[in-house]
């Protein structure tokens, strides 16, 4: 380590020729703008702006958004209640009650599943967590609401959403590994992840 | 004194009385050997295979279980090849146990995940199907048997043979279909159930009370003394002092008193510090309402009871004191009340029905007071002359204006309890100082003050062989408003 | 005393507990004795040997359950004991198997009754006369597929005979 | 080469299983011999034939009686009858032809090591020879040659039998005392050796039924005679069972140190059927297999077959022809000792599992070449693992035919791949 001596920039030689450059360099930019103002005006050129929310955003498909549940093919919720997501939270917002499953060979299920939506911090690591890929970040992103909603989403809500209206394939076929563990995963199930 | 022998172990010289094992003398140095059906407090069974060394000499490795310390011995655990035998010990443990860790309660504190970390072969080999068994069995009212996780270690069937002398398990049918359980999936009744739970190195059986309860990682450990009779095993109490919670209570080593054991009435006393069970603020009795006042203020309540304690003469107000709290607190109480506020009338509370000297031959006795010869020896201190027994109901006939009681902690000690504190609402005034309260059965007392329990507080208790032990380590008390005597005292004291 | 077992067994039983040095090591013999005589060991059985004799219900289940000539299933009059060690396998086991298997599968088409049941076990023994079979308490050797078919049929006529 | 008959020399005898004729031929003489001797001359005597143990491991039997400690006041005698090892017929022989043979064996043993008490355990599986053995010890009992004060001496000694009930690993001599006691036969942790805590915790010797039949003849021939015959270190003579495809199957007295080639072309008359010779297992299933070239250089005694790494065992050749698939035969193997395993140590309950599912997938088809190594890893970490020998049984001939014929092995499971 050491301090690397840099030298000043020289003066400027005279007012006039700095303001010159300023206002050249403006006048540039200006051009620009005007120019695709016009074309877009013209319909020349698409515009990338989006008249949201009228009009839906579309993200990647690994955006990692508000939460979900996957199910098991009957509806149950999947999640084992192995505390494994609320003990990789850095912002430990997730509550789980566990509780003995009524068949047998479920053995251990959530009573209670809640999300502290204003702890989390949309870090994905709950569902890098999960040994049976029950906890998904989903691709909503709009959760704007006033002081009087709830913030602490509840297993039920996490669970099946009306509003995704079927739109995330939340139900998993049992014994299905992830993708990237078991290569014989079908094009099909892929497909299904993540669709707008 | 026994002959000593000498040996080197890892390079260490040891020196061990004759006749250990290198297991024991491992041990006692902290030298890690990895093993599964070895315990101290249970005989030689050497069937993990896995605590394998190397000794000079030898032809083959050989187990340090059974490995008797030999003057001059040259043992290692350190070679590669005892480290590669260890990786697949383990291995084979691994075969055939399935894959529950999410749903498993020994997840966090299971030998074959700890070994696996440390020595695992950290490749999978292998490809074929499990060897599938019965699972979540109800073998008794503490236990669910879990079958499959069984790697055979048979420390549980060693504990019912030699510890309960019950005899209770068995290992059915043998090679790999060996199956661990009781005959025709009968219960195990004795009192001593949890403890099979403590040996199991894996998962096969787990606690019915502590359940899908919690994980195991989320514990935080206390060393204490069981409060559940005159015994006083060390214990190790798991709470989660965030949630203000209290999950388990496990026993800790002490040979002089509880060995490697505790009993399951002393893993009910947890019942006792959760927050349902407790008193959380100062109370008082509504006589209009017929319902109890509750108060986030303590110092009102102190206040009332100072200046009822200046008001009325010493030989007015009378002492009732159970035997379940620790010699400071004795100490404290009595060097304040009958020393320097001159109280003379100290009566003992106990349970009228107690059959003190009942033993069940291992560890739990009839006295359920964890500290008798600690308040005996406290009162004797005072100058007052007192025979253990029960003292409320000459309490009661002595007609005291105030009487200041310190209520029996743990309510499975004291069944008769309701109606001792319906005795006591005879009487005019009773401040009675309590770790734990019932909304259903108490009635009409004058004032409660919320004490701590046994897992708050740090201090000493006399056992019945006269061996003071230290509860050593506490957690934060349930509620800010949860006081310790000495607070109580002090506030007092800043009254009077 | 119980019913459940006869005066000859129950003096059996007594016995053998007699006979050893410890109690426990007559378990053995008196499985051996009640499995002769009702050809299986019930669960009742077990419960009765601990009522009566205070012989540990799980020390009795557990020696029935490792030994592999103890059965807790009601068994078939004949019960084939077919070796399928190296030497019979060697010297014409699997020839013998389907022969016997053939043979037991002729009562399912006919909707009869099944004498038999075959059961594996290790080796027994004779192998200077693999492949080798126990029937009941009767050694076959030198089987091959014919001879087996003959065995049974002379069992069957002995079965339908009684 | 000469072949003494010993144990044989009963066979041919008309009624060779009565009293009598055990009497006209020298019967009961070798008791009145060792009855006049001292124990500790006795067990001087049997070190100095150099008799071996003649179940598997070859232990020398006078030292093994030495060890018992001659001040404790209940000792026990057992004898292994046990015979489960995959091959070996031999002991059943033994009471084919001369129960008597065993029980005067171990009376005069018994005498050596001051045991008041002896069994014969003996697997439940042999219901015929049972009964004549019950015979045998009947008779004994009724000529005064068990029972109190045995032909006048001091000497008392009772003699029992007891049945198994199909467990090979009864015949581990702790599994066995663990079956004696009434338990499962899981063997028994050692130390402390039978010797000193065996049977209800007594000092305790097991021996096989052929070493103690073959005691009366030492005794009343002497050692020296009886080394005379065999090799320096193996001496005497044993029974091998001779099985598989050969025209002459069936139990031969040879001296130690008689060539295997000799044994199989010779006395069992050579393979049947003009097969071919491909592979000999010598002592039994738990021996490491020798490929016909092999077979050819080694000799019929410990060291012989120590060095060509197999045992001699229990003397059970087993003769494999050309054409005989290895990959079965092991599979037939690895089933046994999976089936066998009595579950207790860790590395042999899941290690035989192990290989069994692994063999199975071989032997469908349906496994990958490198199966074949991870073979031969699991056996060699299941070897020298476990309290007794069952682990290493199953690992050795397991490791032996994987590499041996493993070209074999990898060719059956790429045919398979090929469809």
């Amino acid at each position: 380590m050491g301090i690397i001596r840099v030298n000043r920039p020289a003066a400027d030689r005279n007012a006039f020729e700095a303001a010159w450059g300023y206002v050249t360099s403006i006048a540039k930019g200006m051009q620009l703008t005007m120019k695709i103002m016009l074309k877009q005006l013209l319909k020349l050129e698409k515009s990338e702006t989006l008249e949201w929310p009228e009009q839906p955003a579309t993200y990647s498909e690994r955006f990692k958004g508000k939460h979900f549940l996957t199910q098991r093919e009957d509806g149950q919720v999947r999640c084992t209640a192995c505390f494994l997501c609320a003990t990789a939270c850095p912002a430990e917002c997730i509550f789980i009650e566990a509780g003995e499953h009524p068949d047998h060979r479920i053995e251990k299920y959530p009573v209670r599943f809640e999300i502290d939506i204003l702890r989390c911090v949309f870090c994905g690591l709950c569902e890098e967590a999960c040994p049976v890929d029950a906890i998904r970040l989903g691709p909503e992103y709009v959760m704007a609401g006033s002081a009087g909603d709830k913030w602490v989403y509840t297993k039920e809500y996490l669970l099946a959403r009306p509003q995704l209206q079927g739109g995330i394939a939340s139900i998993k076929v049992e014994n299905d590994k992830h993708p990237a563990i078991n290569k014989i995963a079908s094009v099909e199930n892929n497909k299904s992840v993540v669709r707008h | 004194m026994s002959k000593q022998v000498s040996f080197t172990l890892d390079g260490q010289e040891v020196t061990v009385p004759q006749g250990w094992t290198v297991m024991q003398a491992a041990r006692q140095e902290k030298v890690a050997i990895p093993h599964f059906c070895w315990h101290p407090g249970l005989k030689v069974a050497g069937v993990c295979r896995f605590c394998l060394v190397h000794v000079e000499g030898a032809r083959k490795l050989e187990i340090s279980c059974n490995l008797v310390v030999q003057p001059g011995m040259v043992v290692s655990t350190l070679r590669d090849e005892v480290k590669q035998a260890h990786k697949w010990a383990l291995e084979f443990h691994l075969l055939n146990h399935p894959l529950d860790c999410p749903i498993c309660d020994q997840a966090g504190e299971c030998g074959l995940q700890d070994y696996y970390m440390e020595v695992g072969l950290y490749q999978s080999q292998m490809t074929r199907p499990k060897v599938l068994k019965p699972k979540a069995l109800d073998v008794g009212s503490e236990l669910v048997l879990d079958t499959e996780r069984c790697i055979l270690c048979s420390k549980c069937v060693r504990f019912e043979d030699e510890v309960t002398k019950t005899g209770a398990l068995g290992i059915f049918a043998r090679g790999d279909r060996s199956i661990i359980g009781t005959y025709h999936g009968q219960k195990i009744t004795h009192q001593y159930q949890e403890n099979l739970v403590d040996i199991c190195p894996v998962g096969a059986f787990t606690s019915r009370r502590f359940r899908f309860k919690q994980r195991v990682w989320f514990l935080k450990e206390k060393s204490s003394i069981c409060p559940g009779c005159s015994t006083g095993c060390a214990i190790k109490v798991h709470g989660k002092p965030e949630m203000r919670r209290y999950f388990r209570v496990k026993p800790e080593e002490d040979q002089s008193v509880n060995g490697h054991w505790l009993c399951d009435k002393g893993r009910m006393t947890l019942e006792h510090l959760n927050p349902e069970a407790r008193l959380m603020q100062a109370a008082r009795w509504q006589a209009a309402q017929q319902a109890w006042e509750f108060s986030p203020q303590t110092a009102p309540f102190i206040r009332e009871l100072a200046q009822e304690i200046a008001r009325l003469a010493p030989q007015d107000i009378a002492l009732l004191v159970s035997a379940q709290y620790t010699n400071e607190e004795y100490a404290e109480f009595f060097d304040y009340f009958v020393k320097q506020r001159g109280i003379t009338q100290v009566y003992q509370w106990r349970e009228p029905s107690e059959a003190r000297d009942d033993f069940d031959g291992l560890l739990l006795r009839g006295d359920h007071n964890a500290n008798t010869r600690g308040l005996m020896a406290a009162l004797k201190q005072v100058g007052i002359k007192a025979k253990i027994g029960d003292q409320l109901e000459k309490c009661v006939a002595a007609k005291p204006q105030l009487v200041i009681a310190l209520s029996p902690e743990i309510s499975f000690t004291a069944p008769s309890l309701p109606e001792q504190l319906a005795q006591l609402n005879s009487l005019a005034r009773v401040s009675l100082w309590t770790t734990h309260f019932s909304a259903s059965q108490w009635t009409q007392l004058w004032q409660l003050l919320p004490l701590r329990g046994f897992a708050e507080k740090i201090g000493t208790v006399t056992n019945y062989q006269g061996k003071t032990r230290v509860l050593k380590e506490a957690f934060p008390p349930v509620a800010s408003e949860v006081l310790a005597i000495s607070q109580i005292i002090a506030g007092l004291h800043k009254e009077l | 005393m119980s019913s459940l077992f006869s005066p000859e067994i129950r003096q059996k039983i007594e016995h053998y507990l007699q006979r050893y040095e410890t109690r426990r090591s007559a378990i053995l013999p008196i499985l051996h004795c009640i499995q002769d005589e009702y050809g299986w060991v019930k669960e009742e059985h077990v419960l009765a040997l601990e009522e009566h004799y205070q012989l540990p219900r799980v020390q009795v289940e557990e020696v029935l359950t490792f030994y592999s000539m103890y059965r807790q299933q009601e068994p078939k009059q004949f019960r084939l004991m077919l070796c399928d060690n190296l030497v019979c396998t060697m010297m014409g086991y699997k020839e013998v198997d389907s022969a016997i298997r053939g043979h037991l599968q002729e009562y399912q088409h006919k909707g009869k009754d099944c004498p038999f049941s075959l059961e594996k076990v290790p080796c027994l023994g004779v192998c200077d006369g693999a492949p080798a079979m126990l029937i009941n308490k009767t050694r076959h050797l030198n089987l091959d597929a014919n001879n087996v078919v003959a065995i049974l049929k002379n069992c069957d006529t002995l079965a339908t005979g009684t | 080469m000469e072949k003494p008959k010993i144990v044989t020399r009963f066979a041919g005898l008309a009624d060779s299983r009565s009293l009598d004729t055990y009497l006209r031929h020298d019967g009961y003489q070798a008791l009145h011999k060792a009855l006049a001797m001292k124990p500790a001359e006795l067990i001087e005597l049997v070190k100095a034939s150099g008799l071996r143990g003649r179940g598997g491991a070859g232990f020398p039997t006078g030292l093994k009686w030495s060890f018992v400690p001659k001040d404790a006041p209940e000792k026990y005698l057992l004898c292994n009858n046990d015979e489960g090892e995959p091959g070996t017929f031999k002991d059943r022989y033994i009471l084919e032809l001369s129960p008597h043979m065993l029980v005067e064996g171990m009376i005069i043993s018994a005498y050596a090591i001051g045991a008041q008490k002896a069994y014969i355990y003996t697997r439940c599986e042999f219901y015929e020879e049972i009964a004549w053995m019950e015979q045998a010890i009947h008779e004994a009992y009724r000529h005064g040659y068990l029972g109190a004060n045995i032909l006048g001496s001091k000497f008392s000694f009772d003699l029992d039998h007891y049945g198994g009930a199909g467990a090979y690993i009864c015949g581990e001599e702790t599994g066995l005392i663990s079956s004696l006691e009434g338990k499962k036969g899981q063997p028994k942790l050692k130390p402390p050796f039978p010797a000193l805590s065996g049977y209800l915790n007594k000092p305790t010797v097991v021996n096989n039924t052929e070493t103690l039949a073959v005691i009366p003849w030492i005794v009343q021939h002497g050692p020296e005679k009886y080394r005379a015959i065999g090799t320096e270190k193996s001496p005497g003579t044993k029974l091998f069972c001779i099985s598989g495809p050969v025209k002459r199957p069936g139990v031969y007295e040879l001296p130690l140190g008689y060539p295997l080639q000799k044994f199989i072309e010779d006395d069992a008359g050579g393979l049947r059927d003009g097969k071919t010779l491909k592979a000999v297992i010598p002592g039994g299933a738990s021996a490491p297999v020798l490929t016909a070239d092999e077979v050819a250089k080694v000799t019929l005694d410990y060291e012989s077959m120590a060095n060509a790494k197999t045992m001699l065992g229990s003397g059970a050749v087993i003769v494999i022809p050309e054409g005989q698939s290895m990959v079965e035969l092991l599979k037939v193997t690895v089933d046994f000792f999976h089936h066998e395993s009595c579950g207790q140590c860790t590395p042999c309950r899941e290690g035989t599992g192990w290989l069994s599912n692994v063999m199975h997938g071989i032997y469908q088809r349906k496994a990958k070449l490198k199966d074949v190594e991870k073979m031969i890893a699991i056996a060699n970490n299941m070897e020298g693992r476990t309290i007794c020998a069952l682990s290493d049984a199953c690992a050795m001939p397991t490791r032996a035919i994987a590499t041996k014929f493993g070209d074999e092995i990898r060719s059956y499971i790429q045919r398979g791949n090929h469809g």
